[in-house]
């Protein structure tokens, strides 16, 4: 069932030092904001973050990192013009990296939703990506075998919710957000508007309801 | 046995190409109505010489195909951007996915083409474009892997030196790779090749260079295509 | 060590279910909200139990959740059927998906509740329910296989024994395997059980049998609850 | 490019003997009747049809079979109250029967789709139809390798193309086709409408168009 809460700090009420926490968005589109300040607001250490990118400037996923709150980041492109706060962290040796090609940064977390224990895939092959993982030989070809990523929460945003947690997106804000909702055991959703069952086309539906635990409406 | 002669178009009454006429060429060799992704940086610029009109259609890794133009003044949203994360439009007949079905499209080998920058490409089509291996380099991958490895052809658009003159068109790379045999097409300032899946690499066309300096210059064996 | 005394209900003072009232009886045990895949046969009936004030959503393996009551008259279409193939309608909240999607959601986890039937159950949980093992049999496993391994919670619905009298709660499965270890309760015309991952299976409530008798005529081990 | 075909006998034109052949539909939900009966018409043999169930009644894929086209199904559930035309044939021999659990028949399209090699899934463990198959240890979890579906052709059915191919379904009719439009070298597409690009809502589109090659619109 899916709660409709009314404030993003309970929306992130609960979450655990350690927990390993999914950070929707692809640079700033979609990155659900004001669920990351909650979640510096109540407090989480130690967190091992997902992501596409290691935040930018000093808003949001940055803001988090300044905050001295992250342990590791998992993510396939941290390197940005403007991403001066883990540049930092990273070079002073503050914050782990594993750098995940974007694919298998998507298709572990879908694995993850999909209860697939592992995959094997031709991105890595050959790489310093894919050294010490186990290869295959299927068809003639070589593949990498990449283990899902699952997560404790997934912090997203999306355009419109129904109050069963159903989801829409918006343009390329979609991005990462419907596979980690599939990934964490609890999802929280920050969206623009809520509207009631029946609102949403089915058809268009893009995250069905069963994958959203906690939504909360904020202003954009 | 055919007589084997030279074929290739030497231009040697002008200088190297410019950054614009390198994305220029590129562009005029990807075929009407294909699914294109372009790299970050340089080769997003191939796009600026296919208009909508070109029939090629754009994909985006962080979610679309059917991406138009860059966007400018009101048509700026931020929920539209491109891979570079820049802000771009949404042409008709466009359509949104999520991350998992945007690099399983990739993956899958349904793209036609992309386009990508190298540190360095091998005579056998090794990639290196993602790490310069330096200690305290910071490592991001993005999409490249994925990319060399899922489109049916990888074209690559470079400057053939460094600013300090050494070749990035090499026998073997000393970057760690991005992935094994990938390239097909290397586009550069002064010359464009073909990797042949051989030793040796095919020479289509040159800019400021002849076919003899050209050779004088590359560690890599280079051959003309037989007429 | 606190004393053990029974803790189960027996209904000695009427006969066994029906089957109406057996689906009745599981879908009490259905919590309010929760997502819920009913499989094909008998188990459908349990929905007939479970109106959309109840809570419970549905999910129909061919790409649904939100799956309503049968359609009838007018609102038959060809395009909104259930996994039994038969005519349903849509509640306000539903979602369609493809069928990858659909199997991810019920690989994954996601489902909180699947209701299937059964030719046996065993002690331990092992489930079969899909091929009689006769070597003129048409196999037909369908999602029964995924269902089983994917949901949180199984319970199977089926009449205890057979038309000859054979129980079909027994202590290993004599037919194919639909999946090990993952059947939760049992639901049937004689008794409730719960699969306690022991060697013994507990007896929750009887209809037209005492526990006594039940376990004269079941050659597995039954225990009551702890009170 | 997405080609508009005149007639499902120009769509389903060049289908070589012995291809594998994906067949949307689930019962007679999405089943690509006109195709169908295209193919019939074109004369293919010794064909392997994958699909999810062994054709209903005598109509559509059940025709197929009649008509002596298929070598091999392989498909999730044949056993149907009105699946008499392949009863008859299994039972004298006359067609080959592999059974794909459901869910992995989806995946193992969907890996032929999306580049990957194979995975590694619980569903069967312990089974008649993980027998022979290599099975892992994940995380303490015995799990099941299974590999790609991939196809010469694929026959859909969809509600709506533009005539770029992009395609939205309606209801439980979408089923497999949006999983087999990824999975097939060709994918062949059945439509009741088709519009100009631009007209079906980009945040809507199930398949896009890239997955489609070859679009009529029939009479529904």
């Amino acid at each position: 069932m899916t709660l409709l809460c009314t404030s993003a700090d309970e929306a992130v009420s609960g979450i655990a030092d350690g927990s390993t926490v999914l950070v929707g968005g692809f640079g700033t589109a979609g990155m659900p904001f004001d669920l990351i300040y909650a979640l510096i607001r109540q407090g989480a250490r130690d967190l091992t973050v997902v992501a596409n990118n290691a935040g930018n400037a000093d808003a949001g996923l940055a803001a988090l990192l300044a905050a001295g709150r992250v342990r590791k980041i998992m993510c396939s492109f941290p390197r940005q013009t403007d991403s001066w706060v883990f540049d930092e962290l990273y070079r002073s040796g503050k914050i782990e990296l594993e750098v995940v090609p974007q694919g298998n940064l998507a298709e572990r977390m879908r694995a993850a939703g999909a209860g697939i224990g592992g995959f094997y895939t031709r991105t890595g092959v050959g790489t310093l990506l894919a050294e010490g993982k186990d290869t295959r030989e299927i068809d003639g070809r070589t593949y990498v075998l990449e283990l899902p990523i699952a997560a404790d929460v997934a912090l997203i945003s999306a355009h419109t919710a129904d109050t069963l947690g159903n989801l829409v997106y918006r343009k390329t804000a979609r991005n990462f957000a419907p596979v980690m909702a599939t990934a964490a055991t609890t999802t929280v959703v920050q969206v623009r508007h809520v509207v009631e069952p029946g609102v949403l086309d089915p058809e268009a539906v893009v995250t069905p309801g069963i994958y959203v635990d906690r939504i909360v409406q904020v202003s954009s | 046995m055919s007589v084997v002669s030279p074929s290739i178009v030497e231009h040697t009454d002008r200088g190297p190409l410019g950054r614009d006429e390198m994305a220029r060429v590129l562009a005029g060799d990807i075929p009407r109505g294909a699914y294109v992704n372009l790299g970050i940086g340089q080769p997003t610029t191939v796009g600026d010489h296919l208009p909508p009109e070109s029939g090629v259609i754009f994909h985006t890794e962080n979610g679309m195909l059917g991406m138009g133009p860059a966007a400018t003044g009101d048509a700026i949203d931020p929920d539209l951007i491109n891979a570079g994360k820049f802000p771009v439009t949404e042409l008709p007949g466009a359509s949104y996915f999520h991350h998992a079905d945007s690099f399983a499209m990739m993956r899958g080998g349904h793209l036609d083409l992309c386009v990508l920058g190298a540190y360095q490409v091998s005579a056998s089509g090794d990639l290196a474009n993602w790490h310069t291996g330096e200690p305290d380099a910071i490592p991001a991958v993005g999409g490249a892997m994925d990319l060399a490895v899922g489109a049916k052809q990888v074209f690559v658009l470079m400057s053939l030196f460094t600013r300090t003159g050494e070749p990035k068109l090499v026998r073997e790379c000393t970057y760690p790779l991005t992935a094994l045999r990938c390239v097909d097409r290397v586009y550069t300032d002064v010359a464009t090749f073909e990797i042949t899946g051989g030793d040796e690499v095919l020479v289509r066309e040159t800019w400021g260079i002849s076919f003899h300096e050209l050779r004088s210059r590359l560690d890599v064996p280079l051959i003309v295509a037989t007429p």
